[in-house]
């Protein structure tokens, strides 16, 4: 049911943990499981230069936090805004049809965080 | 180590269908030779099954799974009893082959009642007493719950449903094979078996039809099984569901013991090595081979993965829900957290388990219990 | 020579069931590896049984018998559309699958018309379109008749269906694997087909559901088949059910010519040798392989019981009415004169039958019906 990219992101899961004094932090819930995915955020010059997670879900949620990190490291805050949950699942080579919506969860988690960087900055 | 959710078929229960397809080939309902010859032995089954529950061969129906016994107990009791009333008393823990079935049957002119469950996810007789009213036509109440393995006291329901004259239908799938099933101690009034929860094929099962109870079938046609299910019989299906009745008869309960021991280790190594672990359903009124426990911090499906990937079955919820999204309705009707409704895990122990398959399960699990809450954003071992 | 009953397991057939009864015993809709292997091969099957019939895997769902599948055509189909209307049309001389299914719904608020049909079996397309009301949701006709071997005009009905924008089912179960079946030309919604006519297994069936058509299922419960048909999987029949379908698509148009070719020459052979038979059915839109003959002054069974004293198998009116002490609802519909009715016999030829039965049966048929008619009280020649 699962690629192998998904398998290996699952078992291998990248960026794991969280980040002390993180620039921006994202936390969301999955509205349809209940499954729960927070985003730490390193970020200097608008270019996310570290990327963390922590995830409680199931294997398609680990795997899409894994690579959505993998993704957005390098990244311009405004390029990271761009990435879809779609363009996360391509990267893994497709989820089942009744695992795409826990793509959302890393989408929108990343979101969150640079949202809440923003916040920060215009706050601070 | 997920026998609840289906079992290897028996070498010797193949060996005795194969007959049935290569050279018996001919339909039970025809009158010639080759006919003969084959409703001769759906007969042999029939009262092998029969014998196991103590009913006569004459109270067996052959359906295709325990999901049509069920459909067929409720709505063919629905049917051939509306003009007697229409209520029915169930429990929040049924299998979905009996709540959706329910939940049908309610958009058609049924009431039903669902009984809650306690956190041991036990029904309280006193509230199923006090919800019979001059409408209830049936109770339905399952033998053993093949989520967390809590077993209903049947012979109590049973006494319930004979002193208000309501007829009582059990879903007995988890039950037979497993733990001694009487239907004339137990009182039920139909009773649900399928044959791959107990070493027979998949396809194949079977209805305990009390002689007497009127029934309209599910299945309409021909007049196969005395009017009661159409269509024709899976001989080789119903040749392999007498044997395996009979083999699951024969050390009974040597066998559930052996189980018990086995799960006993299983749970108590489980609850000394892991800390904050939970165990699911009654302590002691549970099927000797089911063990549900919820890792807490931890999503179930990520751990069947990490089980799957050392070749360990389980699962997570019920195998027939999986498609679906929500929480098992097993443990919100018992009131189990959402979190760890979401963590908590079945192992069910079969024929096949050893004491190296449970020690192999002790060693993998703990290293994988704290990867999983090391990634977990629930975790406050990691602040 | 009594195909249209049943007909043995290909050996090939077997065999690429038997792994899924060895191995491979997970549950299709488990997560874990074991479910997951299996899964792959329902799958396969479902393209299997969708190409046989021109349709797409997800159309098809996967039964448990071809009364099953009626069942749900009809049941599924009131239970869907009863905001739009309540009455059916059928056939007189459809499966009793289909007839006393139809009984049942009548007793339940339905509407049915059963069309008659002429001597030879054939119903009129303009009293079917005549029928046609405003509450009309379903007109149900079968492919090809389990007796008569008549077929009906597929195309034509599905043409009226379409016309009036109602849904058509029609119990494929005798059509196909003996003539081309294609549900996008023939205009159809909903199509039964039964394994243990074609080659598979008994026990297992499919219907046809057309994208779209919505459907209430007979058997409520898990998620299995997308929510149209809950119950554990019969992996293996499935398995055998998908194979068989792909073997009957091969060849499928030589092999009925070779039939054809056979029972014509049975036919020939009984009207020339024996005087006072009459062929029910129609005398060219008929299943390739099936002859029903009448054999005055004989009845049907005194004449089986002779043939397979001889090992031949045959069988009088439908094996599965051989409950029913009427005789043929066919015949009866046909208006054949009801001796005649109780004396027709049906010969169906199937993939093993050879030049040789045919020879064989000319050969003990006089000899055998003059026996029987000296016996006969009806018989002018005794007088
Ligand atoms: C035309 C027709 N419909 C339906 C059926 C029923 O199929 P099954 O025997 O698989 O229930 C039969 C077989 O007897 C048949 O010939
Ligand atoms: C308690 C219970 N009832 C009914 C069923 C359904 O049986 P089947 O899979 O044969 O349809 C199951 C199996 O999943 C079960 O565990
Ligand atoms: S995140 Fe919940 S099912 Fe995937
Ligand atoms: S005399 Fe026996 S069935 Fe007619």
């Amino acid at each position: 049911m699962y690629t192998e990219k998904v398998m290996d992101h699952f078992s291998n899961p990248r960026n794991v943990g969280e980040i002390e004094n993180a620039d921006g932090v994202g936390e969301v819930g999955n509205a349809s499981c209940g499954d729960i995915m927070k985003i730490f955020l390193k970020v200097e010059d608008n270019i996310i230069k570290d990327v963390k997670f922590k995830t409680f879900g199931c294997g398609a949620a680990i795997a899409t936090s894994s690579m959505v990190t993998e993704m957005a490291i390098g990244k311009t805050l405004d390029e990271a805004m761009e990435l879809t949950n779609a363009a996360v699942a391509d990267a893994l080579d497709g989820l089942p049809a009744n695992k795409m919506h826990c793509s959302n969860l890393a989408a929108d988690a990343l979101h969150e965080a640079i949202k809440n960087y923003k916040e920060k900055q215009g706050a601070g | 180590m997920d026998y609840n959710a289906t079992t290897p078929l028996r070498p010797e229960v193949l060996e005795a269908m194969l007959p049935f397809y290569r050279e018996h080939f001919g339909n039970p309902s025809s009158v010639h030779w080759a006919g003969r010859m084959v409703s001769g032995a759906v007969e042999k089954a029939r009262e092998q099954v029969a014998r196991l529950i103590n009913a006569s061969p004459a109270e067996i129906v052959f359906t295709s799974c325990g999901s049509e016994g069920d459909n067929l107990a409720l709505k063919g009791t629905v049917e051939a009893l509306k003009d007697k009333g229409n209520h029915i008393i169930t429990t929040a823990v049924e299998h979905p082959a009996v709540l959706n079935t329910c939940e049908f049957l309610e958009k058609n002119g049924c009431e039903v009642t669902y009984l809650p469950v306690d956190a041991e996810g036990m029904i309280d007789l006193a509230q199923l007493e006090a919800a019979i009213t001059e409408k209830t036509i049936l109770i339905s109440a399952m033998w053993g719950n093949n989520e967390t393995g809590t077993i209903f006291p049947i012979k109590e329901i049973g006494a319930i449903a004979r002193k208000y004259k309501v007829r009582f239908h059990t879903d007995a799938v988890q039950a037979v094979g497993k733990l001694p099933v009487d239907v004339q101690k137990a009182g039920v009034d139909l009773l649900v078996i399928s044959g791959h929860k107990i070493g027979a094929p998949k396809g194949v099962g079977a209805i305990y039809i009390r002689r007497g109870a009127r029934m309209v079938p599910l299945i309409h046609g021909g007049h196969q099984e005395r009017n009661r299910r159409a269509g024709t019989h899976n001989v080789a299906g119903i040749v392999g569901l007498g044997l395996a009745c009979e083999l699951a008869g024969r050390h009974l309960e040597e066998n559930a013991a052996r189980l018990k021991a086995l799960r006993d280790k299983l749970e108590r190594g489980i609850v000394e090595r892991i800390p904050e672990v939970k165990v699911n359903g009654h302590p002691t009124r549970r099927l000797p081979n089911t063990l549900n426990v919820s890792f807490a911090y931890i999503e179930g499906e990520s751990l069947l993965l990490n089980f799957d990937m050392k070749g360990v079955a389980a699962s997570s919820g019920s195998a027939c829900t999986s498609g679906s999204l929500e929480p098992s309705h097993v443990m919100g009707a018992m009131g189990v957290d959402i979190a760890l409704a979401h963590s908590s895990t079945r192992f069910s122990l079969g024929p096949d388990s050893s004491e190296e398959d449970v020690d192999y399960i002790l060693e993998i699990l703990p290293p994988i219990v704290a990867r999983l809450r090391e990634m977990s954003p629930l975790y406050p071992g990691n602040k």
